[in-house]
């Protein structure tokens, strides 16, 4: 597949509307469907076509395997930290209105720190997850395929 | 201000301990991180139990939504109990867990193992302080995936950890489907998921079929998740496959949690007066808690493995919780309850020393096992010891159990029962006798020198062993609690 | 009626899967099912499950198990006979289902207790208590947001149980290197 | 040195004892000092308490509640006092033989041996002096424990296949029956302890009682009430001395001493008597009196034969029990003491006849007598105390027995009795007829016997078992002779739990 | 019940008949990955089960347009949500147990690897 020139293109111009659109997707949640989760399924998907084309070391040197599961963490720590300032404003864990001046703002940050929380954890799992499987598989396929 | 949220802290420091963790990398570093967390989580708990036993129920609003409308965290003395009882095992198992994880595990994996430790902490915790029955289902699965991990570690020792892992992700997977199930079905004719206000509603609801099939399902799924006999086929090779750690830690714990949320939804939630469910208690658990008791204790007989003996046992003596639960008086819950206690000190004891025996042996067949009294002189003591108190020796925590039990079925008007539970532990008289007979009494096998495990996991196990005693001769804290927290089950406060 | 049609299909796309034996078409035909799964979702005022459903269910699980169908293997083995215990056990589970719903509230039914009691004040006060108009959104961010956080929680938990039993790729290229030292 | 203290001491010296005798076991003289000065001390704190509890007192001491109302507590009452004499008194003679018998044997694991004996003898002390039955069960199925590794203590399979037969019975009966008739008493009687009268009277009625009787005389299985008697003779692989303790002393003694404690003070035997309730429990242990009687006649086996004796003279006990009369009580009382003596002297003879010719069989030991002749004569007392002639111990116990039985009415259980005595004489006496007036089998059947190669070698001589093998047979058989003469003092030590 | 009921009940029948096809699979079928997906199909029966309860007819999803409308029930949506997390999660879990079973026995087969287990632990030829 690396060979192919067309895909090679094609995929170089379809990954930057993807990643726009999971960011819209990331944000637009407030408004209409979507959310951290889908926007992290999404976001993930463009990478995995990424690494699909230009193969599973290139993609491992865009996004070293340190890098992801560091974000991995970090998604997780961000929504149960926004759940500690809740608490250290003087809520109830994950009390959003206490973040901010008024209850509206307050959740509306919340909601928006949370949802990057999810959305940084869930793209990170799903590469970890994708680089797992492919890993063997490229293992497999050099030696016995 | 920290005691007022404590019931949030209670999850959330291990919950956030996991991913920090991953973070750490280094094994010793997760390992001590994972030590004072669970530390600190045995600490919260005992301020709640505290709080709860003087004070009365706590609730606790995340996010200040008030229920049912958010999720609540409400403890009464029997979660407290059981909190207690998760993170006191999890403070016991970490000292010992150094030595034992270091020569099963690869190094690489150290911080993910303790990654992965913590969630199934977590998940634990989470399903015991719970209110809300949805919730219950996300910690469930938080504990299960972590659970069905830990055990799959074991391949490094023997691939059928693999399969064992397999099998229980799926058996735990319907079990958490029939679950969800009978909670959409409560769902859908009351509008609620909180627990308190599900018990109003259902009460109200009078004759309904749906309730009806409700019950069933939750029954049914949570019973594949505590391995109520039959649906126990996951638990043996699960228990023996696993690594030393994680077989004392889920041994301990896991079904104990799941007998626990058993107990939420049939006493607070139904409720003793639902109907069906005195009928249930009696022609539904009755059996199969003797059938499990009888059926287990005689398969374990014939283990080769010791591992997979005990985890025989364990199906056994699940089946001596759900037992008490049939009586549906409050001695017979009180009995339930304090075996939850009492097991996961008797198993935790049994399963480390076999830990001990694994870590110098390298197996805990029964042949291995053979002259290990003289060369282990204190792995073996212990694990006597935790034998007698299986079989229910007087002074031992084994015995206390028993006698509630017996005495509930007596309460019951049921004497036969009384000696058929009397008789089931003359079988775990057989098979632990054939340990012990093997271990002190015959020759160990030529040219095997082993010493005595490190001091760091005979420390843990003794203090379980100790506890083992000790909860044995003065059983009047254990009692209490265990009273107060049947109590508080049946009598309706939720 | 399009939902009834849609149902159908699912139906048979169900029982599709059981006869089968070829893998791969059982991996797609799971990856259609999803997807109407997904559809039905839509008509059934759903959006946000649909969206999910279809990331996941149509696109994650499919690349999962065809990964996993290409380091396995592609075909079932044909079973020696016709298990009838797992056929008892299925019937008795269903028929006791379809005992259930004979109280159910009926299907679309306004006035079943689901709607009347929790729900309407996530549909009347969330607009002013938080201010995002999916009520979904706030929902689920919100008023159940330790759900979420738990949900979260349950996806870290497979991220490091695949890293733990896949062997994580720096472990194992370690563990590669380590072996050409050794050889 | 108050009572109280005194009385926890009795449990404390002989577990203490039992850390020392673990401590010192790298040098054997020393561990065997410790056990004679831990027997000693023992025996000579409870003789201490004797003085007060003859006086009237009940020196009691509570140490701890396991569960609220339950508490794990001593009492001294008369008949604890008794069986706590007997058990602390012959644990003194038991040592001296087990020494000798022990090294005259060179048998393994003599640490491990010791250690358990201590811990049994300390739970017989508890047994002996347990305020309530939740004590006395904690301290019973103690017993158990520590004399499992007695029993197996050779290691050989037919040892571990007895050790398995004893432990299972032993502990399934208790569990199994015992635990469940504790359980049952305490959920209607809300109490446990031992009281004058009875705890029980008006609580139950009907049927129940002889159902929660049963529970309980079959739940003792030390009392090796037929059926659950199957136990005693497969402890017989154990070394002697332990068959002598056994046997003799703490374990069937615990048996029989409990049965006595439920009859007196858990149903009282004025309830039982007015509720005919151990009615069946006459005709139960009559049967097992007559019936091991003759299964010992079969025995070749000298300890095997000792061990259906045992069974049979047990039963004495619970007869005196179930007859439900003041004589019966002192009757079945004075049966613990005085079967004591004469049983252990029979044992220590056979394991003296054991460790000097290494013979087992009846039949083989014909003419030894002339070759051991201090073994044979304490042979011949002990035997005669069992069969009950005058001047020595055992005709007491069968005199309050009978009046016992005539004062319930009970005139075939006399019959019983004076059968049973010819039984006796029937298996018993031939033993020693045998040794003596048979004489020796000119060249010995059995060449390939190492230990019985000594023997043709002196035919004519006096060759004797080791000193400390020959001394306590002698001691016991004295005692034998004694305790004829102090009949009267252990009356009045028990009269008071015969009183209405 | 009457006749009139079928309809409102329709659609919950099917939503059994498709939980009930995927547990068949999960119970009755001994490949390794067949089980996987039959779990996939009961899961997502399920999902349709709490969506199917949420919606009222005449309603729209609920999001709020400023508009006064009938909405369908959110809370089943968020559930399902979660649910769905939970289900790929399990999902990705038992794969990845497939895979390293298929490494290890060579086979993924359940009565395959029951006999291989039973041949390492009763002698006979030892599977590497």
């Amino acid at each position: 597949m690396k060979q192919h020139l067309v895909l090679r293109v094609v995929a170089k111009m379809l990954i930057p509307p993807i990643l726009l659109f999971a960011l819209y997707v990331q944000f637009h949640g407030d408004f209409g469907p979507g959310g951290g989760f889908q926007a992290g399924v999404i976001f993930a998907a463009a990478f995995i076509l990424y690494a699909l084309v230009f193969g599973l070391e290139t993609a491992r040197r865009v996004v070293p395997d340190r890098l992801v599961h560091t974000a991995m963490a970090v998604g997780l720590l961000i929504f149960a930290g926004v759940g500690f300032a809740g608490l250290l404003l003087g809520g109830n864990y994950l009390n959003y209105s206490v973040l901010a001046e008024n209850q509206k703002a307050g959740q509306h940050l919340g909601i928006t720190l949370i949802e990057f929380g999810v959305g940084t954890t869930v793209v990170a799992v799903m590469i970890t997850i994708f680089f797992a499987f492919a890993g063997r598989s490229a293992r497999m396929s050099d030696e016995d395929w | 201000m920290i005691l007022q949220h404590l019931p949030a802290l209670q999850i959330v420091v291990p919950l956030v301990a996991a991913p920090i963790c991953l973070l750490l990398r280094r094994g010793d570093l997760a390992w001590g991180l994972t030590l004072i967390v669970s530390w600190a989580a045995l600490a919260i708990a005992v301020m709640l139990l505290h709080a709860v036993i003087t004070g009365g129920v706590i609730s606790y609003e995340l996010g200040d939504w008030a229920p049912p409308w958010g999720i609540e965290y409400r403890i009464d003395a029997a979660n407290a109990f059981v909190l207690l009882i998760v993170s006191g095992i999890s403070a016991v198992v970490l000292p010992y867990a150094r030595a034992s994880v270091a020569s099963e595990i690869e190094e690489s994996k150290h911080s993910l193992f303790y990654t992965a430790y913590l969630l199934c902490l977590t998940g634990l915790l989470g399903v015991a302080i719970t209110g809300d029955a949805f919730n219950l289902f996300v910690f469930l699965e938080i504990t299960s995936l972590a659970t069905y991990v830990l055990v799959a570690m074991g391949a490094g020792r023997d691939r059928r950890a693999l399969t064992a892992a397999f099998t229980y992700l799926v058996m735990g997977t319907i079990g958490a489907t029939f679950f969800v199930i009978g909670v959409g079905l409560l769902y859908m004719v009351t509008g609620t998921l909180n627990m308190a206000d599900l018990a109003l509603r259902i009460a109200d609801l009078g004759d309904n079929r749906t309730v009806l099939v409700a019950f069933a399902f939750l029954v049914v799924g949570l019973g594949l998740k505590l391995a109520l006999f039959p649906l126990h086929l996951w638990l043996p090779n699960a228990y023996a496959y696993a690594p030393s750690v994680v077989s004392v830690f889920i041994a301990a714990t896991s079904t104990k949690v799941a007998v626990y949320a058993l107990l939420r939804f049939l006493f607070t939630i139904f409720g003793l007066e639902f109907s069906v469910e005195a009928l249930t208690l009696t022609y539904v658990f009755l059996p199969l808690a003797i059938a499990g008791m009888f059926a287990a204790s005689t398969v374990a007989i014939f283990q080769v493995d010791i591992k997979r003996m005990l985890a025989y046992s364990s199906v056994a003596q699940l089946g001596y919780m759900v037992l008490g639960v049939s009586f549906g008086n409050v001695t017979g819950l009180t009995a339930t309850i304090l075996h939850l206690f009492n097991h996961a000190l008797i198993k935790g004891g049994l399963f480390m020393a076999l830990g001990c025996v694994v870590y110098r042996c390298g197996s805990a067949s029964i042949d291995e096992m053979r002259g290990l009294g003289r060369q282990m002189p204190l792995t073996m003591a212990a694990f006597v010891i935790g034998g007698l108190s299986l079989i229910g020796i007087p002074l031992t925590v084994g015995f206390i159990s028993k006698w509630y039990l017996i005495l509930g079925a007596l309460e019951a008007g049921w004497w036969p029962v009384a000696v058929l539970i009397v008789a089931t532990s003359l079988l775990a008289v057989l098979y632990i006798g054939r340990v012990v007979e093997v271990a002190y009494l015959q020759p160990a096998p030529e040219g095997r020198v082993v010493t005595e495990a490190p001091r760091s996991m005979l420390i843990p196990m003794w203090v379980l062993i100790v506890a083992n005693i000790y909860f044995g001769i003065d059983a009047s804290l254990t009692t209490s609690v265990a009273g107060t927290a049947a109590r508080a089950l049946i009598g309706g406060t939720p | 009626m399009i939902d009834i049609v849609l149902l159908t299909f699912l139906a048979l796309t169900a029982l599709a899967i059981v006869r089968l034996r070829h893998l791969f078409a059982v991996v797609m035909l799971t990856g259609v099912y999803s997807l109407l799964s997904a559809g039905l979702f839509v008509l059934l005022d759903a959006v946000d499950v649909a969206f999910i459903e279809a990331a996941v269910g149509a696109g994650i699980s499919t690349v999962l198990m065809l990964g996993t169908l290409a380091l396995t293997s592609r075909r079932e083995k044909v079973p020696g006979r016709i298990p009838v215990l797992p056929l008892i056990v299925v019937l008795i589970t269903g028929a006791a289902l379809l005992y259930g719903t004979l109280d159910m509230p009926r299907f679309g039914d306004a006035g079943a207790p689901i709607h009347r009691h929790v729900a309407p004040r996530y549909i009347h006060d969330s607009g002013t208590e938080i201010g995002v108009p999916n009520i979904v959104t706030s929902v689920l961010a919100s008023y159940r947001g330790f759900d979420t956080l738990g949900e979260l929680t349950v996806i870290f938990t497979a991220g490091i149980g695949i890293l733990l039993l896949l062997g994580g790729t720096g472990g194992r290229r370690r563990k590669d290197e380590e072996m050409e030292e050794e050889g | 040195m108050t009572e109280g203290l005194a009385l926890a001491l009795t449990l404390a010296i002989p577990f203490a004892g039992a850390v020392l005798i673990g401590v010192t076991r790298r040098r054997p003289n020393v561990r065997e000092g410790v056990t004679l000065v831990t027997a000693t001390a023992l025996f000579l704190t409870v003789l201490w308490l004797l003085d007060g509890v003859l006086a009237g007192a009940r020196p009691a001491v509570e140490l701890l509640e396991v569960i609220p109302g339950l508490p794990l507590a001593l009492e001294i009452e008369p008949l604890g006092m008794l069986f706590g004499l007997v058990a602390s008194g012959l644990w003194i003679v038991n040592s001296i033989y087990s020494i000798g018998y022990m090294r005259g044997n060179n048998e393994g694991h003599q640490t491990r041996y010791y250690i358990c004996f201590a811990i049994a003898i300390g739970a017989a002390m508890g047994i002996a002096f347990a305020a309530n039955m939740f004590t006395l069960f904690i301290f019973y199925e103690a017993l158990t424990l520590s004399t499992y590794p007695l029993v197996a203590h050779k290691e050989t399979e037919e040892a571990k296949l007895g050790a398995r037969t004893y432990l299972g019975i032993l502990l399934s009966t208790s569990i199994g029956l015992q635990l469940v008739a504790i359980i049952w008493t305490w959920q209607i009687a809300g109490t446990l302890d031992f009281t004058p009268g009875g705890i029980l009277a008006g609580k139950i009625e009907g049927i129940f009682v002889p159902i929660l009787l049963a529970l309980y005389m079959f739940g003792i299985g030390k009392a090796a009430l037929m059926p659950v008697h199957r136990w005693l003779p497969a402890a017989m692989v154990a070394p002697t001395p332990v068959s002598a303790l056994l046997h003799a002393v703490a374990v069937v003694k615990a048996g029989v001493f409990t049965v006595m404690k439920v009859a007196v003070y858990i149903f009282g035997i004025d309830f039982l008597a007015v509720t005919g309730a151990s009615e069946w429990l006459v005709w139960v242990a009559a049967a097992t009196v007559l019936l091991a009687s003759f299964v010992a006649m079969t025995k070749d086996n000298l300890k095997a034969r000792l061990a259906y004796s045992t069974v049979s003279q047990l039963s004495y006990v619970v007869l005196g029990a179930a007859v439900a009369t003041s004589m019966g009580v002192i009757g079945g009382s004075l049966q613990i003491v005085m079967h004591a003596a004469g049983k252990i002297t029979l044992f220590f003879c056979a394991g003296a006849i054991y460790t000097a010719t290494h013979k087992t069989e009846i039949s083989d030991m014909v003419g030894l007598g002339r070759v051991m002749p201090f073994t044979f004569g304490a042979f011949l007392i002990g035997a005669l105390s069992i069969i009950g002639v005058p001047p020595l111990a055992g005709s007491w116990s069968k005199w309050y027995l009978m009046l016992g039985a005539a004062d319930a009415g009970h005139m075939v259980i006399i019959g019983v009795l004076m059968v049973s005595s010819l039984l006796n004489v029937a298996y018993l006496i031939p033993v020693v007829a045998r040794g003596f007036f048979l004489p020796a089998p000119a060249i010995d059947p059995q060449p390939a016997s190492a230990g019985a190669a000594a023997v043709p070698a002196n035919p004519g001589g006096i060759h004797e078992a080791p000193l400390f093998c020959v001394l306590a047979p002698c001691l016991t058989a004295a005692g034998c002779i004694a305790l004829f003469f102090f009949a009267d003092s252990i009356y009045r030590l028990l009269a008071p739990i015969a009183m209405r | 019940m009457t006749l009139a009921d079928i309809p409102g009940l329709y659609n919950y029948w099917i939503v059994i008949l498709l939980m009930m096809t995927g547990l068949y699979i999960v119970v009755s079928r001994g490949n390794l990955v067949k089980k996987i997906v039959g779990l996939v199909i009961f899961q997502t029966a399920v999902f349709l089960l709490y969506i199917s309860m949420g919606k009222i007819i005449g309603g729209t999803a609920p999001i709020l347009t400023g508009r006064p409308e009938i909405f369908s029930n959110p809370l089943p949506h968020v559930l399902i949500l979660t649910a769905i997390v939970v289900g790929i999660s399990t999902t990705a879990l038992g794969l990845a147990l497939v895979v390293r079973i298929g490494d290890a026995y060579g086979t993924i087969e359940e009565d395959e690897i029951a006999k291989a287990d039973h041949e390492a632990e009763f002698g006979g030829p030892e599977t590497p």
